[in-house]
């Protein structure tokens, strides 16, 4: 395993408190998620290429931001992994660096509109930049 | 506590009156003013003796053991902390709940007469007790004192006012409270000393011990009727403080048959002629008992195992005591 | 005063090589009572031995301390040799000089020295110690098998065949357990009625079988050889002397809708009734929760149809006391709820259904006699989903830790079954892993795949909605690393098994441990698993753990052959090194009673007299056929009144004090 | 009864209707909502990372309020409601967040969990009885089938929000019952309507509002219901439009005959 | 190596209490398999951990052991179901107050092996002989007077 993605294993383990060896691969979590279709990394391979170290993959991936924390693969899963946390935390990864914002405020004002709800933006910021 | 006292004596009587007990658990003076001592009341007569004040702070609930086993009923007054012991007494059947009827008495917190002495208080005749005020009457005249100043140390982390069991009480209604001090910062303080200064404080503490057995005599909780050391064929018989470890010896197994058991009344180091401060002994292993096996205080109840008759399957291992740090 | 004698072995070169065995002999002479020593090539061979017995007759020796390999090798031969001369066995000490000595040290040096020293403890603790006596018990020859499911059945007739008379207990009015509700028996197929009803009428026709259906446990007093059990048989209303099981009553009776527990809810059942048509015994019970007679005090029809005379509604519970050398407990297993699974839909879509239900709709005596039909609409279903491990191997709290090791043998079964009945339905089982460790398991599961085309996926049900009179299935095909949307017509759970929660309470009565699931825990996992670790008290069956019906036979067999062996024996020998108690020292506290791991101490009140005074006091008494030693009651007791025979306070620490001075 | 109320961003601006309805709704049941003084923006999302302080204060400065005030903390935004609860479920838990929490914000006293924090519903469920609210009902919207849709915030996880059986849940449904509608189940009341990407990819968006409308619509709803304001507008924008999408604090002024405010109850959008 | 008051190579005394079942056999394991451990580490044979009582453990020291280790079954292992649980409480607490009195941590230790674990048998017994030559002689609970047995 490449040095940095042992490092970032480490990091990811860490703010997602996560224990990915808890896994026994039974894939609830990518068969409850209701944007299985949109992910390209589904649920349960994140959770063990996290156990895996394989990081770069993951931090391409485009699962990153189609996640709807909808923590129905944390509710269901028989063994309390959650999923959804590790995938936070690698977007924390993406995002947290300089220039990785992928959400920036110039970009806000052409996305409203008269009815969306500021909870909606405040949101999509929260976990689109840092 | 004058109001109370009154109370304790009239309940007394009308009690002694009426049958329902026969004799009387309580305190007398003794030679001085603060030297009340635990005494047996027959008669009505006789309760006029019956004092409680700021020095009664022997625990009655001891003498019980002998007392209940005699032929009817005895009342014993306890204060809010002696409930605690009476009950560990009953949980393991050393008393007669049947032959005892409990007064629970107020209590303002029990004086050190030590402290006194230090504050320059000689020749106490007696004192007026009012919450917080305090008037010592003494050969000298009088000298006014906050209660708070003289408090006993096992009073300063005082368990709190409640009776844990009791049939009537004898209580005012405002009676006097005051803040109380963590009970385990001392032995938090110690636990920050390296080694040496531990090993270099309890050996100044203990090599004072005199082995006069008043520690063992005072708990309520070292109530073997024939006590390990004093026994030849226990193979640890000790006679004498000959050497600087039969005390160590002596204090660490009392102190550990007293674990998971001991209701933290303070009696030992109050009673202590030497002033060793044993009760921080019973505090640490409170304290490690918390902290590693949830927290449990002796005699709130009757029923239930103590910490060292249960056990979970995931409690801490013993190598715990290595790793949390330290020298 | 002792007169002591030790011996010490060459065990040819393996001691002798790092040990010099002379000077050890010389040097233990000096010891306190030592009178003779001496060493030999082979302690433990004839010519050993037979130079111990002479040396115990030549000296008068009244103990002796061999030196030698380890006491877990032979100290029972020198206990006997030393028998044999007349001495008590348990004046007889080893010291380890072999394993913990000459075989780890290779200074012949350093070797001699420490030998001496162990010697030198084993003469200290000799010196205190005292002849100690085997107490005998009485063994009652009979045994009580609490549960009658297969296990309870086979350990039942197994024992009963060696001659011994057996009670079964059985709270269910009817004995066959879950083994009766199955259709058939992976992996051979063969039908769970057609090999279990004979076992069935085997145990009640053997002349050595009593039968207690309807009757639970009530309380138990004594220990291992004599148990004092109080069964409880409750009241059934009916009169199993005069009932002739014709059934009119069954038939007649106005009230229908009861649930039936055999066919787990799936069709009702009148309130007097027979759980099924092989029930044994073969009398009905009156549910009195659902009969209108017991609910309003009008009917009566059952009792006026009845040509036997056998309705009794006054009839009351009875209280049997009987006496048992040995108990066995086979409570056996139940499906875990699905209550907490609602996003499988159980308790919402009556076509999600559990595998036992599904076994029940299966069998041409359940409730749709056979036909594979939804509970809703009555059709048969045109394809089915089964799902594994709902329950099992989940750390999460509604679940249970382990693996239930038969869902996936009976999973294959059902699918298998169903693919045969209906070729037209489809089968789909979702896995996380197919479990086969068995003989001809693993063919078996092949062939549901290869001959009976059963769809086996591997991933789980993330969820099922009911849409359009549909289960919409949504899972995950991880090979595939697809998700796979089913519309289906019926899901079965296979819902994890945990023990009877009857278990608990019995668990407690007996003194029989459990682990944090509930199952009892054996004596040892490997080496002794069908005994529980309180004597006299054996395991048969899944209340132990999950097994399938081979596995649950064996080692009801297993267990029996365990009950046979204790009850062959007219008295027991009790190990003498237990626990005792010096009753002017107990102090009555109660702290021996909280630790005792086997119930072997009781407080009783006694007259004692110390130091000439006598008095009743609370004071702990040991019951040594109980006792197994373990010593936690002696270093709980603050007064030093406990102590343990054989490994007193004073013999530690004269142990102690060789070892460190 | 008293509480102490976060209403949050959206229920303050855009949405401030539904925020009056609750109000109104509240004061006919005899229940004070006091606004916290100088409440802070929740976040919107919880932070997953463990982390993450900074996004976890502003919920502990509401809570501490609540707590200085003796009260419980009602929620009416499904949003704020899981960030408020599960940054409290770690207040309580989690002793290297306390510490850390504690020694950034250098409170009065140290804040550990100690407040209760309600979403309005629980409020009604549990403070005022749905049986309560039946009598109180003066305008019972009979005839109307609605069904509830819950989306994911105030069910999961259930460990922590503990708010009603994360599968099968039945408080919106009781409380439709209880102001005399139909309530309508329906398998996806509580799958994501996917809200949160309505801003990244409206189409997914778009495709899971479609599948919870119309499984309601199949079922013979005539409305939807829900306690999210990010549900509510997602549904409406973004789902097929066949049946209309309301808030809950707006049919129980409805059903309680509370007086509309001047313009009328309109829709959020 | 260190060095004793009487200028010798300093061997720590190690008292180990073993029960019968489980650790016994372990170090009869490290025997059968001829793995090396100090000369000065004593077996005391009970039937289980929770026989040794704290007595034992302040006699030893009192008498001039330099370290006291006690190995039973590992929890859940016991052969008496729960008497290792017992001896893990007790010792857990007495330990900690050997130390809250200032004796040196490693001088005690607690060590859960199993009959087949001969090498782990031997492997602690290393170590810890090696904490307690670190720690030098132990004084702090030693009874002079005691030296010569009174028995």
């Amino acid at each position: 395993m490449h040095a940095d993605e042992k490092r970032l294993t480490e990091i990811i383990i860490r703010t997602s408190g996560v224990n990915v060896r808890k896994c026994m691969k039974c894939g609830k979590c990518s068969a409850t998620c209701p944007n299985f279709a949109e992910m390209d990394i589904r649920p349960h391979r994140f959770v063990s290429m996290v156990e895996e170290g394989d990081i770069a993959a993951l931090l391409q991936s485009k699962s990153l931001w189609r996640c709807l924390s909808c923590f129905a693969c944390v509710e269901r899963c028989p063994r309390g992994v959650e999923p959804a946390h590790l995938i936070e935390a690698v977007r924390m990864e993406v995002v947290r660096p300089q220039g990785g914002n992928r959400l920036r405020p110039e970009a806000i004002p052409a996305l409203l509109d008269e009815s969306i709800p500021q909870q909606l933006i405040v949101s999509a910021f929260r976990k689109y930049s840092k | 506590m004058r109001r109370i006292r009154d109370m304790m004596r009239s309940r007394a009587g009308e009690l002694l009156r009426e049958g329902t007990v026969n004799r009387v658990l309580g305190w007398k003076n003794g030679e001085f003013y603060y030297d009340p001592n635990p005494a047996v009341f027959e008669t009505e007569e006789s309760l006029d003796g019956l004092v409680y004040n700021g020095f009664s702070a022997a625990m009655l609930s001891k003498y019980l053991i002998d007392a209940t086993k005699k032929e009817g009923r005895i009342l014993v007054f306890l204060k809010p902390c002696d409930t605690y012991s009476f009950n560990h007494l009953l949980r393991e059947h050393k008393v007669n709940r049947e032959n005892t009827y409990v007064i629970g008495v107020g209590c303002d917190g029990m004086l050190d007469i030590e402290k006194l002495r230090t504050l320059g208080v000689k020749g106490i005749k007696s004192l007026d007790e009012n919450g917080d005020d305090l008037v010592a009457h003494t050969l000298y005249g009088d000298k006014t004192l906050a209660r708070r100043d003289i408090l006993l140390e096992k009073c300063l982390s005082c368990k709190g006012s409640e009776h844990k069991v009791y049939d009537e009480l004898a209580v005012v209604d405002d009676p006097w409270q005051w803040d109380t001090l963590d009970r385990f910062a001392k032995v938090g303080e110690l636990e920050g000393m390296t080694p040496d200064e531990r090993f270099a404080f309890w050996r100044g503490e203990l090599s004072r011990c005199i082995r006069c057995n008043a520690c063992r005599n005072a708990c309520p909780v070292c109530s073997c009727l024939k006590c390990v050391f004093d026994n030849p064929r226990s193979g640890v018989q000790a006679k004498s403080n000959a050497d600087s470890f039969e005390e160590n010896m002596f204090h660490i197994i009392r102190a550990f048959h007293v674990a998971g058991r001991c209701t933290d009344c303070g009696e030992c180091s109050r009673v202590c002629p030497q002033n060793i401060p044993l009760h921080l002994l019973n505090r640490k292993f409170i304290k490690d008992i918390n902290a590693f096996y949830g927290e449990y205080q002796a005699g709130a109840d009757v029923e239930g195992k103590s910490p060292l008759t249960e056990y979970k399957t995931g409690d801490v291992e013993p190598s715990v005591v290595y790793e949390r740090g330290g020298a | 005063m002792q007169k002591i004698g030790v011996f010490i072995c060459w065990c040819g070169s393996n001691i002798a090589a790092t040990v010099d065995v002379e000077a050890v002999a010389e040097a233990v002479k000096t010891e306190p009572n030592v009178v003779f020593s001496t060493n030999y090539q082979y302690m433990c061979s004839e010519g050993g031995q037979s130079a111990i017995r002479n040396a115990i007759a030549e000296h008068g020796l009244t103990g002796i301390v061999v030196c030698a390999c380890s006491p877990r090798m032979h100290e029972a031969t020198f206990r006997k040799a030393a028998a044999v001369a007349g001495l008590n066995p348990y004046m007889v000490e080893i010291a380890n000089i072999r394993e913990q000595c000459s075989w780890i040290h290779k200074e012949k040096s350093e070797g001699t020295e420490k030998a001496i020293i162990l010697a030198r403890a084993a003469v200290a603790k000799l010196n205190r110690n005292v002849p100690l006596f085997a107490g005998e018990s009485p063994v009652i020859k009979r045994a009580l098998v609490i549960g009658g499911g297969i296990a309870g059945i086979q350990t039942a007739l197994d024992v009963a065949d060696a001659g011994y008379e057996v009670d079964i207990v059985e709270k269910t009015p009817t004995i066959g357990g879950k083994m009766a509700m199955l259709d058939k028996t992976f992996p051979t197929l063969d039908c769970a009625a057609c090999i279990l009803t004979p076992k069935m009428v085997d145990a009640s026709a053997h002349e050595k079988i009593n039968l207690y259906t309807y009757s639970e446990v009530e309380s138990v007093s004594g220990f291992v050889g004599n148990f004092t059990v109080n069964i409880r048989k409750r009241a059934r209303a009916v009169n199993s002397d005069l009932c002739t099981g014709c059934g009119v009553c069954v038939e007649k009776c106005p009230s229908k809708s009861a649930k039936s527990e055999f066919n787990q809810g799936l069709c009702n059942r009148s309130a007097i009734y027979i759980p099924f048509a092989q029930a044994i015994p073969n009398v009905p019970v009156i549910d009195r929760d659902a009969c209108i007679k017991f609910k309003t005090g009008k009917c009566g029809i059952c009792e006026k149809v009845c040509t036997a005379k056998a309705i009794d509604y006054d009839q009351e519970d009875e209280i049997i006391t009987k006496q048992y050398g040995a108990v066995v407990l086979a409570t056996g297993f139940k499906p875990i709820s699905m209550e907490r699974y609602d996003e499988f839909q159980y308790a919402q879509c009556p076509d999600v259904i559990t595998s036992l239900e599904f076994e029940r709709i299966c069998n041409a005596a359940g409730p749709t006699k056979g036909k594979v039909l939804r509970p809703s609409d009555h059709e048969p279903p045109k394809t089915v989903v089964f799902v594994q491990c709902v329950g099992s191997r989940a750390t999460v709290d509604c679940g249970k830790t382990y693996c239930s090791k038969i869902c996936c043998m009976y999973t294959a079964k059902h699918a298998m079954l169903l693919r045969e009945k209906y070729p037209d339905t489809e089968a789909y089982v979702f896995y996380i892993d197919v479990r086969t460790p068995g003989k001809s398991f693993d063919e078996f599961y092949r062939r549901a795949v290869e001959e009976y085309g059963v769809h086996y996926i591997k991933g789980m049900v993330g969820k099922v909605a009911e849409e359009d009179g549909h289960l919409i299935v949504q899972g995950s095909d991880l090979i595939a690393d697809k998700q796979v949307v089913i519309k289906a017509d019926m899901v079965v759970l296979a819902a994890a098994i945990e023990p009877d929660p009857t278990a608990r309470s019995l668990g407690t009565m007996f003194t029989a441990s459990m682990d944090t699931n509930d199952f009892f825990t054996e004596a040892h996992p490997k080496l002794r698993p069908v005994e529980s670790p309180t004597a006299g008290i054996f395991l048969s069956g899944l209340c132990q753990g999950p097994k399938d019906i081979p596995d649950t036979v064996a080692q009801a067999g297993a267990a029996a052959s365990k009950v046979i062996g204790l009850l062959s024996k007219d008295k027991l020998m009790g190990n003498p090194c237990v626990a005792g108690c010096s009753e002017p020292l107990c102090n009555g506290c109660s702290s021996c009673e909280l630790v005792c791991p086997y119930g072997a101490i009781t407080y009783e009140d006694k007259m004692v007299i110390d130091h000439g005074v006598r008095e009743t006091r609370r004071v702990a008494c040991v019951n040594e056929a109980v006792c197994q030693g373990c010593g936690a009651c002696t270093v709980t007791c603050p007064s030093g009144a406990m102590d343990l025979k054989g490994f007193t306070n004073l013999q530690i620490m004269a142990e102690v004090d060789a070892i460190c001075r | 009864m008293k509480f102490s109320y976060y209403p949050g961003c959206t229920l303050k601006t855009r949405a401030s209707e539904l925020d009056w309805a609750a109000r109104a709704a509240a004061e006919a049941l005899g229940v004070v909502m006091e606004e916290l003084p100088e409440w802070q923006c929740c976040g919107a999302v919880y932070p997953l990372a463990r982390d993450e302080l900074a996004t976890r204060l502003s919920a502990v400065r509401a809570l501490d309020s609540a707590k200085q005030s003796n009260q419980q903390l009602l929620t009416l935004c499904s949003a704020c409601h899981h960030v408020i609860k599960r940054v409290n479920n770690d207040m309580q838990t989690d002793a290297d967040m306390r510490a850390k929490v504690n020694d950034y914000l250098e409170l009065e006293s140290p804040y550990s969990g100690e407040t209760t924090v309600v979403h309005y519903l629980e409020m009604l469920r549990d403070a005022v009885g749905f049986d309560k609210i039946k009598e109180r009902v003066t305008n019972p919207l009979k005839d109307r089938k609605i069904a509830a849709y819950y989306g994911c915030m105030l069910l999961r996880p259930s460990g922590v929000m503990k708010f009603d059986n994360p599968e099968n849940p039945s408080i919106i449904e009781d409380f439709i019952s209880s102001i005399g509608a139909l309530p309508v189940r329906y398998p996806y009341r509580n799958e994501c309507c996917g809200g949160y990407v309505s801003i990244e990819a409206k189409n997914i968006s778009r495709e899971m509002s479609k599948k919870v409308m119309s499984s309601a619509a199949r079922r013979g709803a005539d409305t939807i219901v829900t306690a999210c304001p990010l549900c509510l507008y997602n549904l409406n924008e973004n789902g097929t439009g066949e049946i209309p999408v309301v808030y809950f604090t707006e049919l129980l002024a409805e059903a309680l005959g509370v007086k509309a405010r001047e313009g009328g109850l309109v829709h959020a959008c | 190596m260190p060095i004793n008051e009487k200028g010798g190579a300093f061997n720590p005394l190690i008292v180990a209490f073993c029960c019968n079942w489980r650790s016994y056999a372990g170090a009869d394991l490290a025997g059968s398999s001829r793995l090396n451990y100090p000369v000065n580490v004593k077996v005391i044979r009970v039937p289980c951990s929770c026989r040794v009582n704290p007595l034992f453990i302040l006699r030893a020291f009192q008498r001039g052991a330099d370290g006291v280790i006690m190995c039973g079954c590992h929890p859940g292992d016991c052969h008496y179901t729960s008497g290792n649980y017992f001896a893990r409480r007790r010792t857990a607490l007495l330990f900690s107050m050997l130390d809250f009195l200032g004796i040196e941590k490693g001088r005690t230790r607690v060590e859960w092996v199993s009959a087949a674990e001969g090498a782990k048998f031997a492997n602690t017994m290393n170590q810890f002989a090696e904490t307690i030559s670190a720690l030098g002689e132990c004084k702090r609970l030693e009874d002079i007077r005691c030296v010569e047995s009174e028995i």
